[in-house]
């Protein structure tokens, strides 16, 4: 049962992982991005008792800090860019 | 990999750095897998954090829309293709993965396999090569990080009263962000302490703990608003803590020359030789951690603290 | 005694699973932004903490589940604030909902797309 | 088969360190040029990795009854180098934020084209006082 749940976390980094690639705006970038840190975070916990790694779960809790540290990051510097934006999407387009 | 092709083909340095987080985690889960526990520690708590969050700082005084390049690709395509056929055949003759007779497996890797956890008495073999049977390299390191930060302040500096941002951020002002970040950050900090000093044990050490201690006061600086960390660790305290740090690691080989034995010989500090490797391991530790911690705060105060001047 | 445990975890991974691949779906086959925060997050919300109690009831008694612990603290903490505070701020900045039938939601999203 | 297979990771190295190299060369923008030193480091720091691992192995932590363990060594050398990599790199960005304030671009050929048109300015002023001295 393991390895089922194992492989349906694979899956949906992958979808996730594809929703972040496509992503028509930035915050579905977000949305994707930090979906897959939680999903690899699962990935870590689940797949290092499997496998028996070494004091994964240190590492899964990192994972989860470091996660919610860089959503908030992303989000903290986003609208920063947006009065600039009118000015560099031309040069852009040119 | 592919991850690597969609970072070079979007032009939106936004959702480049991003990804460059998104590819940091892969990375880790990969060092994981590859049983380099520290490595993957390390690599998650500074790619994917620290790096993304430098990155977008700097991104934010930057531009963020890349425009396209005039040049053809064809040149640089060749060049990367031949270099790449060069690095194909090279690695037909590469031992194989896992392969116990590899060369890296021959030299002193047994030693510090056999003898490590007897002379330096500690379970964590990474530890014991990094604080001890390498402290010349680590020390060098350390200098090397302290320099670093020492440049970023020379190029940039620290404003003393951040002026506030102009634009309003994606966060603005929310509570429940508030709030949930005000109960987990001492919780970050209480888990770098455990890194720091259970390195010896398990995975973790000073650079880990150095990161995510400053990690913990950058997510302080990001949820409550420019320049709020400031009040809590003023800036001028982190030059004097980064040369704190590499002065306790300076300072303990000093010591160990006075007792007559060589720089960073720990098992001067103890009348027993394990002993002493122990007690100098944990105080090399906290010079690093603490110089790891004081630069890489720094350098985010550098960053966020100066305003795009256009 | 042990053969509920171990169906018991075997029903959470499965649950746990499904709900993961759910969302991940969804993630990727919703309209706009505004329902796929409800496929990455609800979803998650209740897939994380599923998966960990399958992995709790299959340990041994030790520290680690004290860890686990903290890891499901932890991720039922930031996963739904992470969320909201994406859905407060895509609202502020502009984008609106989706609505069946009004194309204004495409427009909102285009106009926040370059 | 097993050869394939036992080089597989060496073939992902090859992969990342191209994709990286390619960046730095072939793309104008400084920060892009970063993050694709970024990728090199990483597929550096892989390699280093995969070299240290031994099939059958454990992490080099000492567990009972385990006599099989991962080379410390490259562990040591790459975790010492991922700190000082983002050392670097942030050195690197601050190099760029003050190209950006001083040139007011981070693209490489608008960075060239203002030193070019500034030397002909300075050239230009130059024949001028010396046309002036005579």
């Amino acid at each position: 049962m393991m390895t089922v749940a194992i492989v349906a976390i694979l899956v949906t980094m992958v979808l996730a992982l594809i929703r972040t690639f496509l992503g028509p705006t930035e915050y579905d970038r977000m949305l994707a991005a930090n979906s897959f840190g939680t999903k690899t975070v699962l990935l870590v916990a689940l797949g290092g008792h499997a496998l028996s790694w070494h004091s994964f779960l240190d590492v899964a809790l990192l994972y989860a800090m470091v996660n919610f540290v860089g959503t908030i990051a992303v989000m903290r510097f986003f609208e920063y860019n947006n009065p600039q934006d009118e000015t560099d999407k031309p040069e852009s387009a040119a | 990999m592919l991850i690597a092709i969609a970072a070079i083909r979007l032009t939106d340095l936004f959702a480049v750095v991003m990804l460059f987080g998104v590819y940091s985690l892969l990375t880790a889960a990969l060092f994981m897998n590859l049983d380099a526990v520290d490595v993957a520690f390390t690599e998650a708590a500074v790619g994917a954090g620290v790096t993304t969050v430098l990155l977008l700082s700097g991104l934010r005084l930057t531009k963020r829309w890349e425009s396209r390049p005039q040049r053809s690709p064809i040149l640089p395509l060749l060049v990367v293709g031949i270099t790449g056929a060069a690095l194909l055949y090279a690695i037909m003759d590469a031992p194989l993965m896992g392969d116990p007779s590899a060369p890296v497996h021959q030299h002193v890797s047994p030693r510090y396999i056999e003898q490590g956890p007897i002379e330096v008495g500690m379970p964590n073999m990474v530890t014991a090569v990094l604080a001890s049977y390498r402290g010349y390299d680590t020390f060098g390191e350390t200098v090397v990080i302290f320099t670093a930060g020492l440049a970023v302040m020379l190029l940039l500096g620290i404003p003393n009263n951040p002026r506030p941002r102009p634009g309003v951020s994606a966060i603005g002002d929310q509570i429940v962000v508030k709030a949930v970040a005000r109960a987990l950050i001492p919780l970050i900090l209480l888990y770098a302490l455990y890194v720091q000093f259970h390195g010896d044990f398990g995975a973790g050490g000073g650079f880990q703990a150095g990161v995510i201690f400053a990690t913990g006061f950058v997510l302080y600086d990001l949820v409550f608003g420019d320049g709020s960390t400031h009040a809590v660790v003023p800036p001028a305290w982190l030059h004097r803590l980064a040369a704190l740090g590499v002065l306790i690691y300076g300072g303990v080989g000093v010591v160990s020359l006075l007792f007559d034995k060589a720089f960073l010989d720990y098992t001067a500090l103890a009348s027993d030789p394990v002993g002493g490797q122990h007690l100098g391991v944990l105080l090399v530790e906290l010079g690093v951690g603490i110089t790891v911690f004081s630069v890489v705060l720094s350098i985010f105060y550098a960053f966020s603290g100066r305003s795009r001047e256009s | 005694m042990n053969v509920m445990l171990s169906w018991l975890s075997d029903a959470f991974l499965l649950v746990g699973g499904f709900l993961c691949i759910t969302g991940g779906i969804g993630l990727l086959r919703m309209p706009d932004f505004f329902s796929r925060v409800h496929a990455a997050g609800v979803t998650e919300t209740l897939a994380a903490p599923l998966l960990l109690f399958g992995l709790l009831l299959q340990m041994e008694w030790s520290l680690d589940m004290v860890k686990v612990l903290l890891i499901l603290v932890f991720v039922l903490a930031t996963n739904p604030t992470a969320t909201h505070a994406m859905a407060k701020a895509t609202l502020h900045g502009g984008t609106r909902p989706w609505v069946k039938g009004k194309n204004e939601g495409k427009a909102g999203e285009a106009s926040s797309n370059p | 088969m097993s050869a394939v297979l036992g080089l597989y990771n060496y073939l992902i190295v090859v992969f990342l360190m191209m994709a990286g190299f390619y960046v730095v060369i072939s793309q104008g923008n400084l920060v892009k040029k970063l993050v694709g030193l970024g990728l090199f480091q990483t597929s550096v720091f892989i390699l280093y990795i995969t070299m240290g691992n031994l099939s059958g192995g454990q992490a080099p932590i000492v567990a009972e009854g385990m006599t099989a363990y991962s080379s410390p060594l490259p562990h040591v050398l790459i975790l010492t180098a991922i700190v000082v990599g983002v050392a670097t790199t942030a050195l690197g960005l601050a190099l760029v934020v003050r190209i950006q304030e001083a040139y007011g671009s981070v693209e490489e050929d608008d960075i060239h084209a203002k030193d070019l048109a500034d030397d002909e300015a300075h050239n230009e002023q130059a024949a001028g006082t010396e046309e002036a001295g005579r």
